[in-house]
């Protein structure tokens, strides 16, 4: 069996998937919202990667370094983020967010 | 600067500076300031009359320059026989409204006086616009100020009627504003509205805009079963409020019907006059039962301009030149008639603070000089020969026979009502013995009050008395727009 | 791509997981065969010198590791930037030399304002 | 590659990088009194930069720097102009409140704001797909740290929090819509993705698959139904000051990156996005206005509005490509151009007023908040009428204009489809005066809760007045700036 | 003789799936193996050498009773700890717990996959060499972590939590150190960088070790090996299993052979730092001096002899130095080692950019 760019995608959109499902049915932990982002990002770096090498073209590469780049400046401001809300909160429970509603 | 252009910003620039410059510690500098805006105002609408040429149909005083170059929008004035009278009354009620508010009114007074300085020049700009946005942009700001002056100085309940009036009259106005759009695309690129009377149109099409021009007018004009918004508007309106919204915002709507659905749809106008007259009767006979019943005076007196504009949209869509120029008159004296009659509520109003008809009774005995001005006004409501009143409901009359006898007959018993319910208000109010110490402790009107229905009387008798200025002036244009407007734009 | 030169990287990760497995496994089997598995309730809690241990210790830290911890993100994704470029400096000459100088002076300018906003400090 | 071309092409965001670090740098320096320093250093890059990009935009033509990934066109330049002239504009208003919020100890305001503002040029300008990521996420990343810029206040943290997760969902959605045109086209460059798509070589399945997932991406940023969950909260949550440095100019740079990703690059599918967006809209004006009628809360109120606004901001981007035909693409692209930024104005002097209205302990967020502040401050209620009735679409006020070119651009269509649209529209923005109205009704009918008159420092005071001035002259003469509008599309588009 | 080795495997079977996969399979097993066990063995002696150095330098003997010169003690060790009882707390997170050693042991070993012990010896010669060696080694942090967060005990969390920000700290250092290496070798492949250290103006005298990288970035390999202290959580920079403080910092919990395998991984990393040191700045296999009878040993005896005198130079270290506080060692780490490596990464640019530079791409 050899790897073909159809694998690279189908897992690429999994991962995907994954991550967006991960974001809407998470109810418990903002922690793994976080992560299922990251998941969103590498899916897309999986993308990339696989269509750079399949087009012969390094561009989809380099777009990939900057993903990852800014998926570490996000989750950076991510953690921060949740660093304040749980000293304000003392809890980092998706549905303990309800502060805001109407 | 031409004419209109300065009995369109006169009154506005008083307003702007007013509300700009305004204190209520400087009362009295501001009623002084809005008393000469508004004369001055009225002042310079009289060359308009003296330099009228009734001979012609074509625009007057037309003045142009490009506005809006994207959409080739252009800022064009210009009055014919239609809306020359218009521009003449809304300067001069706006004149009596400020002398009205003199001292009843005490707390933000360069604001209400702004509002009616800025009100006055939005309503002069409809009646002289030329380009369709422009009108509308006039037509539509005449809200704004409308509703802080219900809002902010009204009765109990006017947070209810200022809405309602705003959102009411937005909705019919919103779809004018695709109408014209529509118009404006379908023109090639042209807000002119003169332009708009020559353009051929589909039956369909045709149709739809006259549906869409009707409910942004007959909200405002308003007619029966959209009308439901000025009674709860007039009762909770001020007093100048109430007396420029009968005298003048709802000749907008009918003035509307004569610059816009008639001559831009004119197949679709007479396809759907049957309705129009039907409604209209409606308006005139229903809704002048429904007046009969009323217990608070200004509802009656609101119901009764319903009643009256009733006369007014029959009097256009039977398509003779006594139907239509009847309508024209009825509209000018309905504009003193009403705004004297809410004027009158109003010096009562102020005095005892009470609109029913059962807190009064007698006031004939404390307020003589008052209730002669009351009963004139009352009088000319019922459309008694030689008063303003009568000329224009004749008028209609006669049209309306004309174009079949059983719509004469119809419109006639509407005088009836119309008697009915104006004479039974006044013998409730200020006939037979005093009632109680309300009415005991009233004073006379003073000099100003004087002053204010005095010009009014002399303006309701003069048209009753001796009409040719007015029609004389309108013969014109109207043959003219029957002409056109029997015309089909079909082909 | 040449992946055969990862081939040994492959099986040297499973070795190297080997070589962490087999000798617990074997510590177990050794334990246990030779009798050494003696549990007791003190031997298997947690070390608290000596004391009952009391008080949970998923205890909350200093907020600090934290800062290190998203500074070290950043940082080590700039070194990330700067491989593929140092890598290729020879070739790509002056500019790409002064693009890069650019960035540092950007990096250096928010290193400078984490340092004087204390961000470093430990104390 | 590094040409005196390209470094001219961008140097606005030269400049504003470099005082964006030179404030930061200032700010660790000077003594807190000396505060003001970096405030006013700020103004003055702004002001510089608003001029710069002024000055490119009336030069007129488009140039492009670093191998196409950036341009300088018309269109670019005058919504870099407005946006740097928005965030001034916001630094003045938030100042004060934010000084009094003890946000302005860190003095990461001004940097935050800047880089943002850096974020939003670079998405304008950029031509190519990883230009314009980069920008978004410089312009995202920076708004999260400045939602959560009240470190000690709940609300700011969460509402930071949702906005950061769902704003990097976002960022997500638009990735994976990129990494697939990618893929399809083999290039990130926007003017080559359109040749490849119009040569009518690729798969259509393959392109609309990765468009909705732009689309999709779009509309988060754009906050338009059924993507708009984060707006009310942020809105409501975030810091006022804050609520309007993400109201206001990011607005002009979401829609710069409508146009550049589906006008310029995937104008081809124009079919497909337009349908996609009409959905979106005629969903946002329903929900928006519907949704903002029971709100208490005058920013929540606010964001249902900007929803619903932005309906109308994308109605007018469906309207471009009509029956086979480009015809109406000018009309309509600027009818949203000119929307936004009318929108942006208003939505600048209301927030400032509800920044003035917020004295220290007391956010003035509620509606009722602001009732009888006719009588507290004749000259602020009247600008917040002012800015109410525009929203509303009220004329002579500017946004009655807004709505008009949309309306227009969709009437101009001469299609049923659109014409039904439009009507449709008007009917959404007759429930939204409602509200708007219920807004000046506090203000105007209602009586004073306090009798405090509501002061403010000299030069924010005049601020307000020429910005609510300019809500009403711009509603008396629109000719300009709506010529403006249809100038910078028309040379964009054609250039 | 190698060669003949794989082409004898190559041929004991015809079938396909057997040379293509079966065999290389079999042989790079053989050759990881061939490194492992070396390697273990010089971890283990390096414990006993470590005890030595240090007596040494404290002048008495160090172990001399198991064997001669002691020289059986870790062997013995090596069964002690075999025999021991693997304690699992109760409270402890079992399967991370187990996980623990094996993410510490795992990353020290496979890191060797790349290192050059010859110019055709590294058993993945791969082109991102460097790179690889970066990522593996950052996997170390995990086995940390792991085994702090599930001992479940605020020693074990403590240290880890220590450990790990000292690691990232160093990690940035080291990092910067490398990109330098980088530069001026211009390329990822270890064997390449080693070659590239064989040229220069010294070199073409003979003095070769004058050409080494050690020489023209100095600061770098100062910064690098002090930096390759912290990593390994070495002395002077062993606060997180300082025994006053908190005894044994994550691997608190752990007994028997799960220990070792921290104390197997901690001595591997040793060996595997100073390899990549001696590597990246001093010129690995090469000898130092162009002279025949210096070339006429074995590359792999040069890097062994390199190797081992800088690993010596740990001990060195720790028997010389004393304990850094925490606060002292992220200092040194963020505010020293940081701005240093960037102001010399940007010097040894400028440098390159001048017609001074001494570092010619390879042909």
């Amino acid at each position: 069996m050899t790897l073909t760019l159809g694998h690279y995608l189908t897992l690429g959109a999994m991962l995907f998937a994954l991550s967006v499902v991960g974001i809407f049915l998470n109810r418990r932990n903002l922690i793994v919202l976080l992560m299922a982002i990251e998941l969103m990002l590498l899916a897309v770096n999986m993308n990339f990667v696989a269509f750079s090498y399949y087009l012969g073209d390094m561009h989809g590469q380099v777009f990939v370094f900057f993903i990852l780049t800014v998926a570490a400046a996000e989750s950076a401001i991510g953690l921060a983020i949740l660093v304040l809300l749980f000293r304000n909160k003392s809890n980092i429970n998706v549905e303990e967010l309800n502060t805001l509603k109407g | 600067m031409g004419l209109l252009s300065l009995a369109i910003w006169t009154p506005i620039a008083f307003g702007a500076a007013l509300l700009a410059l305004g204190r209520d510690e400087q009362a009295r500098a501001v009623r002084w300031i809005a008393l000469i805006g508004s004369v001055l105002g009225f002042l310079v609408t009289l060359p308009l009359y003296a330099r009228f040429d009734n001979s012609t149909a074509a625009m007057q005083f037309v003045e142009s320059a490009p506005w809006i170059d994207r959409f080739n929008i252009n800022y064009t004035l210009g009055v014919d026989g239609l809306s020359l009278w218009f521009v003449l009354l809304t300067a001069f009620i706006t004149v009596i409204v400020v002398i009205s508010a003199w001292e009843a009114i005490t707390e933000r007074v360069n604001q209400y006086m702004g509002a009616f300085l800025i009100l006055s020049g939005l309503m002069i700009g409809v009646f002289s616009a030329l380009d369709a946005m422009l009108f509308y942009v006039f037509f539509e700001a005449t809200l704004i100020p409308m509703y802080l002056i219900i809002g902010i100085w009204g009765g109990p309940r006017k947070i209810y009627a200022a809405f309602k009036f705003f959102l009411y009259t937005l909705l019919g106005s919103l779809l004018m504003l695709v109408a014209l759009i529509y118009l404006f695309w379908a023109a090639g690129g042209s807000f002119d509205i003169l332009a708009w009377h020559r353009l051929p149109l589909p039956a369909g099409v045709q149709t739809l805009l006259f549906f869409a021009f009707f409910a942004a007018f007959a909200v405002k004009v308003p007619m029966w079963p959209v009308h439901t918004w000025l009674p709860d508007v007039h009762v909770e309106a001020p007093t100048g409020g109430s007396a420029v919204l009968a005298a003048i915002m709802l000749k907008l709507g009918a003035y509307g019907f004569l610059r816009f659905s008639m001559p831009i749809a004119p197949d679709a106008a007479r396809e759907w006059a049957w309705l129009m007259i039907a409604l209209s009767l409606v308006a005139v006979i229903y809704v002048g039962l429904v007046a009969m019943v009323q217990q608070d005076m200004k509802k009656l007196v609101a119901y009764s301009s319903v009643a009256h504009m009733g006369f007014v949209t029959l009097g256009f869509f039977i398509f003779n030149p006594l139907g239509v120029a009847g309508g024209l008159v009825q509209m000018i004296a309905h504009g003193f008639v009403s705004g004297a009659m809410f004027l009158c509520i109003g010096v009562l109003y102020d005095r005892v603070h009470s609109r029913e008809i059962a807190s009064y009774g007698g006031v004939v005995n404390t307020m003589p000089n008052f209730t002669a001005f009351a009963l004139l006004f009352a009088m000319a409501n019922c459309g008694l020969p030689a008063t303003a009143g009568f000329v224009g409901e004749w008028m209609v009359i006669l049209g309306a026979t004309q174009a079949h006898f059983g719509l004469g007959l119809a419109a006639a018993t509407a005088l009836i009502f119309g008697a009915a319910y104006t004479l039974w208000m006044f013998k409730r109010v200020y006939l037979g013995p005093v009632v109680n110490d309300d009415v005991r402790q009233l004073t006379d009107i003073n000099s100003r009050e004087f002053l204010m229905l005095g010009a009014l009387a002399i303006a309701v008798l003069y048209m009753g008395i001796y009409p040719k200025p007015f029609t004389d002036v309108m013969n014109v244009s109207v043959s003219e727009l029957l002409r056109h407007v029997a015309a089909s734009k079909l082909n | 791509m040449n992946l055969e030169q990862y081939l040994p990287v492959l099986l040297f990760i499973l070795v190297g997981i080997g070589v962490g497995v087999v000798p617990q496994l074997l510590g177990h089997l050794f334990a246990r065969g030779a009798g050494f598995h003696k549990p007791d309730a003190a031997k298997y809690s947690a070390y608290e010198c000596g004391f009952e241990a009391f008080e949970n210790a998923r205890m909350k830290f200093d907020v600090r590791y934290y800062l290190v911890a998203i500074l070290f993100i950043l940082f080590d994704l700039e070194i990330a930037f700067l491989f593929p470029w140092a890598v290729a400096l020879h070739d790509i000459g002056p500019v790409g030399f002064w693009a890069m100088m650019v960035f540092l002076l950007i990096l250096v300018v928010g290193f400078v304002y984490e340092w004087k906003k204390g961000a470093l400090d430990w104390e | 590659m590094l040409d005196t071309l390209s470094l001219y092409v961008v140097a606005p965001e030269i400049l504003l990088l470099v005082m964006a670090c030179v404030i930061a740098m200032v700010d660790l320096g000077v003594k807190s009194r000396l505060r003001g320093l970096t405030y006013w250093l700020s103004l003055g890059t702004l002001a510089v930069v608003t001029w710069l990009c002024v000055e490119f935009a009336l030069t007129g033509g488009s140039l492009y720097g670093f191998g196409g990934m950036v341009v300088s066109d018309p269109m670019g330049n005058w919504l870099k102009a407005f946006s740097a002239l928005a965030v001034l504009v916001t630094l003045v208003y938030g100042r004060p409140y934010a000084a009094e919020r003890d946000m302005l100890r860190g003095g990461e305001l001004f940097t935050l704001s800047l880089f943002s503002l850096l974020g939003i040029f670079v998405m304008i300008s950029g031509s190519n797909f990883l230009a314009i990521y980069l920008g978004l996420e410089l312009l995202t990343l920076s708004s999260y740290a400045l939602v959560a810029l009240r470190r000690d206040h709940e609300r700011a943290t969460e509402a930071a929090m949702k906005y950061f997760v769902l704003g990097a969902m976002a960022s997500g959605f638009l990735l994976y819509g990129i990494s697939m045109l990618y893929g399809a086209t083999g290039s990130l460059d926007i003017s080559r993705v359109f040749e490849a798509i119009a040569s009518g070589r690729i798969r259509h399945d393959v392109l609309v698959f990765g468009l909705v997932f732009i689309v999709a991406g779009l509309a988060f940023k754009l906050g338009a139904v059924p993507f708009h969950m984060w707006v009310p909260d942020v809105y409501q949550g975030a810091p006022t000051a804050v609520t309007l440095m993400i109201g206001a100019a990011p607005e002009l740079a979401a829609f710069a990156i409508a146009i550049r990703l589906l006008v310029e690059g995937l104008l081809p599918l124009a079919i497909d996005w337009q349908q996609m967006l009409m959905v979106l809209s005629v969903a946002s004006l329903l929900v928006g206005n519907l949704a903002a009628i029971a709100q208490t809360n005058l920013k929540r109120m606010l964001a249902y509005s900007t929803i619903s606004q932005m309906g109308f901001v994308l109605l007018g981007l469906t309207a471009g490509f009509v029956g086979g035909s480009l015809a109406n693409a000018y009309n309509a692209y600027s009818a949203s151009m000119f929307y936004v930024v009318t929108y942006v104005l208003t939505t600048l002097a209301t927030f400032g007023i509800i920044l003035l209205l917020a004295r220290e302990g007391f956010e003035s967020e509620e509606i009722a908040d602001l009732a009888g502040l006719n009588q507290r401050s004749p000259l602020y209620a009247g600008i917040m009428a002012i800015c109410m009735f525009s929203l509303a679409g009220i004329p002579p006020l500017v946004g009655f204009y807004a709505k008009l070119t949309v309306l227009q651009a969709l009437v101009a269509s001469g299609e049923g489809l659109y014409i039904g649209l439009a009507v449709f529209a008007v009917l959404a923005s007759l429930i939204g005066a409602f509200y708007y109205l219920r807004v000046v009704k506090v203000m105007y009918f209602d009586a004073p809760l306090t009798a405090t008159r509501v002061t403010a420092p000299g030069h924010v005071r005049a601020v307000l007045s020429l910005n609510g001035a300019l809500v009403l002259v711009l509603g008396i003469l629109p000719g300009g700036l709506m010529a403006l509008c249809g100038e910078a599309v028309v040379r964009t588009l054609a250039g | 003789m190698i060669n003949e080795l794989y082409l004898f495997g190559q041929g004991l079977l015809a079938a396909p799936w057997w040379t293509t996969v079966g065999w290389p399979v079999v042989w790079n097993l053989i050759k990881i193996i061939a490194l492992v066990l070396p390697l273990m063995g010089a971890v283990a002696y390096l414990t006993l050498w470590e005890r030595k150095a240090i007596g040494f330098t404290q002048i008495r003997v160090g172990p001399n009773r198991i064997g001669p010169l002691g020289l059986l003690q870790p062997i013995a060790d090596a069964l002690k700890l075999l025999t021991k009882e693997i304690i699992i707390p109760t409270a402890a997170n079992k399967g991370l717990f187990l996980l623990g050693p094996i993410m510490t042991i795992m990353p020290a070993l496979v890191a060797w996959v790349v290192i050059p012990f010859g110019p055709e010896a590294a058993l993945a010669n791969i082109n991102a060499g460097l790179l690889f060696l970066l990522a593996i080694t950052s996997l170390e942090v995990y086995g940390v972590v792991i085994a702090g967060w599930a001992s479940n005990s605020k020693y074990a969390f403590l240290g880890a939590l220590r450990a790990s920000a000292q690691i990232v700290s160093y990690e940035i250092a080291m990092g910067f150190c490398m990109v330098v290496v980088l530069m001026v070798s211009g390329t990822l492949n270890m064997t390449q960088i080693v070659l590239g250290q064989d040229r220069g103006t010294f070199a073409a005298m003979g003095l070769n070790f004058l050409s080494w990288n050690w020489l023209p970035l100095l600061p770098i390999f100062v910064v690098y090996f002090i930096s390759g202290l912290a990593e390994t959580n070495r002395h002077p920079f062993d606060v997180v299993e300082g025994e006053s403080e908190i005894v044994a910092g994550h691997m608190i919990e752990y007994s028997g052979m799960s220990f070792a395998m921290f104390f197997l991984a901690e001595y591997a990393n040793m060996w595997l730092v100073s390899i990549l040191g001696v590597t990246l700045f001093l010129g690995g296999w090469l000898p130092p001096i162009d002279a025949p009878i210096l070339n006429a040993i074995p590359g792999w005896i040069w890097l062994g002899i390199k190797t081992f005198m800088v690993v010596t130079v740990f001990l060195w270290v720790r028997s010389t130095f004393p304990r850094y506080r925490y606060d002292q060692i992220m200092r040194l780490g963020w505010k020293i080692f940081i701005p240093v490596t960037l102001v010399w990464l940007v010097v040894v640019g400028l440098w390159m950019q001048t017609p001074y530079n001494i570092w010619k791409p390879l042909p």
